[in-house]
């Protein structure tokens, strides 16, 4: 099958956080986005689990979306506006893409 | 004094807060028990939907009181200005920065619905009434606490904060506000009709679900004390038991000013005495990233949230009614 | 007409329409207020198995109705034809593709089981009895609808649509339908004796979950709303109100030729009048990937819903009563 | 003999066994029929809850019985004995690999609280007490049978398990015995009081939750059956047949000897002959990752106990009926 | 640790597509997939919440299958057959496994 | 944006696992990690799904890990360690992260 070269960009971000991301992807002129849910994790402000949770205060999600190369700096610079002050990771690897018209 | 001992023995021995203890010490124990996060979410649904309603209901019931508009106007300022007692002492008694310093005393002017909830329990149990429309005053002390939190953040630390619209509109129309505040209306407006026909929904299981729902609560505060025991220093713990005995002092002046039923000066006094653990840590993760949430996390409901619903309502309750000759 | 006023106005105000229109309000505001997945579908779990189960158990309490197997044949003569006189009406009212309006069609064939239920609430509200198998009329009615809307593309766009077996068995075996005709089949067998037993969960606490279960039907309309505002053309949007009243017209003559009680000539025409939000959509994005998804969700849940919860029950009610002499 | 048919006879036409049969047929007939994963967690926790407070205010109630601590220890040593017998029936009837017997055998030890739960209801409807502590048996049987397995694994395969400390906490500590205890001891403190606040919740419901809950082991074990049919040999079949039947005799003697009553002979008699499908598989996938969990778990969930559910449990009531000579 | 070449296929797909993907999986002979659940969601046909909702007809799920290379194509095309009429990405990516002998 | 290559380890795992994978590569010294739930899966011992279940005996979930390339050989033994005998997937790729000294 005919593929062609994408980016993957993950971002490991507060449930708080989640619509101000997305909303900063859209602005950059993303294609889409998808949100899926963390259970848990661990990191440098400790451990912590969405078991039992009622708020959003606690919890985090990975955003993640697939982007054309082009578009990927305007996005990292976007969704870094956002991410910085709070805790997460951004990650980008490559990968191969169907249907490349719609990135 | 006896009797105050008395109830609260009764209190601490109540399925719910043995539910709590349960909780607590599954969690300390390292038990895998756990709620999923699904059900939790359905039984604070359940908890809002069912005391908003029954409050509207009985708003309905004993036609507006005078009272009201000044209760809720007294929730508001007391929601604002608790903040600012709990500032002036967390300085005083802990080496909080400011950021962290002003994010915990947002938690203090703001409210605990579940602590609430089992005021209302204990003030039934007791034999008390209250005014119905406590629950519009415990929605109406959500907020303005966050408001306060930032603003003396802007006083005393020169803008780290960040407030934006849609954080505002977040802050207000934050899904608890909205579902306590919708069910009183409707409460209101289809009064005790309304009540008889979902009553067995709402008021017969309700002592059960508070009960598995505090068994989730111990859990989670379980879980953030034995992850944050290093936080805890003394004088932080001392601040989580001392602060809601001075905002219980604030209610109580507020429900005698305004003349409230003994039972509602009790609410009252458990409203200005209990700190927020939903609404305000989120709003402090978006506004205010770099206050340590362990630190307000663990105040709230590892320490003030347990001290309230184990000898703060009992004290509240015999203070109320000393205060009010009963 | 002023009883009918009156009713409407009645049916306006009770909790469940209030909290529907909270769950609308507070989407529309862009509050966080939400339901989780998993809460919503164990309501809508409950509710099948609760309607199903009572209504068995009705029919075993006064036995096999002479009519019933007419009934069934009727709903499913009208699930199969309902659709055809939508996609007329649709080709003429709007300026929909044929891909998009044999998709819209198909829903309006099939029905809500939530509309039904409000309907039954009504009625029973309003003193009159039904028959317990409506909920079976209910099941057989959810299905051929969707055969109807793939006949249609076959017909007028040769071959777009794809069915295939697997496709076949998960419309016939769909969740709610196994559970709603399970659940029924239960009652039939374990009768009155059964329903005692469970009676304090599927009967005492109904109302109440069904008022929680339309806030969140609420919340998801609107958010609906929201997002698909582009797509509510005038003509789209007057077809979401005129299609359910014509459909309640062919409900109303089955009912009547069946000689059904005034209360199951409601429901016969509340299940015509209903579109299907759940069962349909499902269907369709397997088969008519093409088809839009906004347009007939929004049309279902979005106007028609709304539209049957608030007038087009009590106006059913009230056509069957003047209809029936009552 | 007529008696026992008539009573396996309407034991089979209740609600509970309609409902998990409905659930084992739409799960063949692979429907989409499901239960969220959350719910069906939030069901059995509300199990657990449920049925260990009743039995702990049973206790309160009735007062300690002189043979609740012997009934205690009973059920340990069962619990620990009752995997050496079927691990020589499996040996003996089965091809099954050393690894493979002794996981299943531990299974056989434990217990299923379902079965237990729906041996309280056949007993209640039979008009038999039986002793509230039975749910504090329950639990003591669930963990012993564990290290059975693992003692099989060392003597007859050496050394394969992996038992660790960690492991050790989480079978003792796991949360269903965690619920199950604690409100076992909440209802033992809070006694009749705190059942007449919480029974709305925890009593009359909880044939309807069992129900649902069925229907979902039905889905569940069925789901299982179909991916597992290859694993079913024939031998094995008769194992999940034969030994809860054996398992029986051994809950008969037990409870014969400690003097129980009638009521409290078929619980023990259940208990012995149900078969663990939560606690411990888990802890088998942790400590014997090369045994087949589809063997195990076929066999407990699909086989032993929907036997026990539907022939097992009245067996047991006639035995114990004819052994009391009642 | 000795690890091995192989892909990572990710498809974020419609819930009611996905027995249908997953059995054309299977069919492409891959050893095993994994179905992650997907939040929510932002793409040229509007943005998507699971949040209330009790159908499938809304929502999409993430199914991931690792795969020794040279299955790839033949995946990729059993895998597009079902989703090309359908909403959704499709996107592969270099990875390395730990047990080779298992893809 | 200055990025920085790190690793993306993705452990496909048993629930009752979890805690132990997640307590070895705290031991690996990584600097974090990401629990996500699995909805369903197949592979050589059958399919699986989560719906209705009750116990975490059944079901997977997928540890997400992003690490420095010179912290990945560590890690892949410890977690090693813990999945040898259990089934699950453990796969590695390349990406890039910002705010490379957090990793
Ligand atoms: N290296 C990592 N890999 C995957 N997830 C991480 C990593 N670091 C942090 N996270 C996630 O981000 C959350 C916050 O991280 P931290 O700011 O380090 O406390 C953690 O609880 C994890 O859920
Ligand atoms: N570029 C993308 N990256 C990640 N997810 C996407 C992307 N595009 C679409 N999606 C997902 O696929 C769904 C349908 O996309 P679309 O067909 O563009 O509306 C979206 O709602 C997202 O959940
Ligand atoms: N190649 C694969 N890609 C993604 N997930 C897999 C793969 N193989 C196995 N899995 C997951 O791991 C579980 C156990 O795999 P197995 O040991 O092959 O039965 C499966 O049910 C899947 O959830
Ligand atoms: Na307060
Ligand atoms: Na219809
Ligand atoms: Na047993």
């Amino acid at each position: 099958m005919q593929t062609h070269n994408a980016k993957r960009v993950a971002v490991i971000i507060e449930a708080v956080m989640q619509s101000r991301l997305t909303d900063a992807m859209e602005n950059a002129g993303v294609s889409g986005y998808s949100v899926l849910p963390v259970l848990a994790g661990g990191g440098r402000s400790g451990n912590w689990s969405r078991e039992g949770q009622i708020g959003r205060g606690q919890g985090m999600v990975q955003v993640i979306c697939i982007i054309a190369p082009d578009k990927l700096d305007d996005l990292l610079n976007k969704a870094f506006a956002v991410v910085e002050k709070h805790i997460g990771v951004i990650s980008v690897s490559d990968c191969q893409v169907l249907r490349a018209e719609r990135f | 004094m006896e009797g105050m001992l008395a109830l609260a023995a009764d209190n601490l021995l109540s399925p719910i807060i043995l539910f709590f203890a349960l909780g607590v010490l599954a969690a300390f124990a390292r038990s895998d028990l756990s709620i999923p996060e699904a059900i939790a979410k359905g039984m604070s649904i359940y908890l809002l939907f069912a005391i908003g309603f029954k409050g509207g209901a009985a708003v309905a019931d004993n036609g507006i009181d005078a009272t009201l508009i000044l209760s809720l106007v007294a929730g508001l300022v007391l929601s604002f200005a608790i903040p600012m007692v709990a500032f002036a002492l967390l300085r005083v008694m802990t080496g909080l920065s400011v950021v962290d310093a002003a994010a915990v005393a947002g938690h203090y002017g703001s409210i605990s619905i579940v602590t609430f909830v089992a005021a209302t329990s204990v003030v039934q149990g007791a034999g008390l009434d209250s005014e119905g429309y406590m629950v519009a005053v415990a929605a109406v002390m959500e907020a303005p606490a966050i408001l306060s939190a930032l603003w003396l953040i802007a006083r005393f630390d020169k803008g780290t904060a960040q407030m934006d619209a849609g954080l505002m509109r977040e802050i207000l129309l934050n899904g608890s506000i909205v579902l306590l505040v919708g069910s009183f209306l409707i409460g209101v407006i289809t009064g005790s009709e309304g009540l008889d026909l979902i009553a067995p929904f709402i008021v017969t299981p309700f002592q059960g679900v508070l009960c598995l729902f505090l068994l989730d609560m111990g859990l989670v505060a379980g879980r953030g004390l034995r992850e944050a025991r290093g936080v805890l220093k003394p004088g932080l713990f001392l601040f989580g038991v001392v602060m809601p005995v001075v905002g219980s002092v604030f209610g109580l002046l507020a429900g005698v000013l305004l003349g409230l039923s003994p039972g509602g000066i009790v609410l009252f006094m458990t409203l200005s005495a209990s700190a927020s653990y939903i609404a305000v840590p989120a709003a402090m993760r978006v506004a205010l990233p770099e206050a340590n949430p362990s630190i307000y996390l663990t105040l709230s409901l590892g320490v003030t949230f347990p001290f309230n619903l184990t000898l703060g309502i009992p004290l509240y309750l015999a203070v109320a009614s000393f205060v009010t000759g009963g």
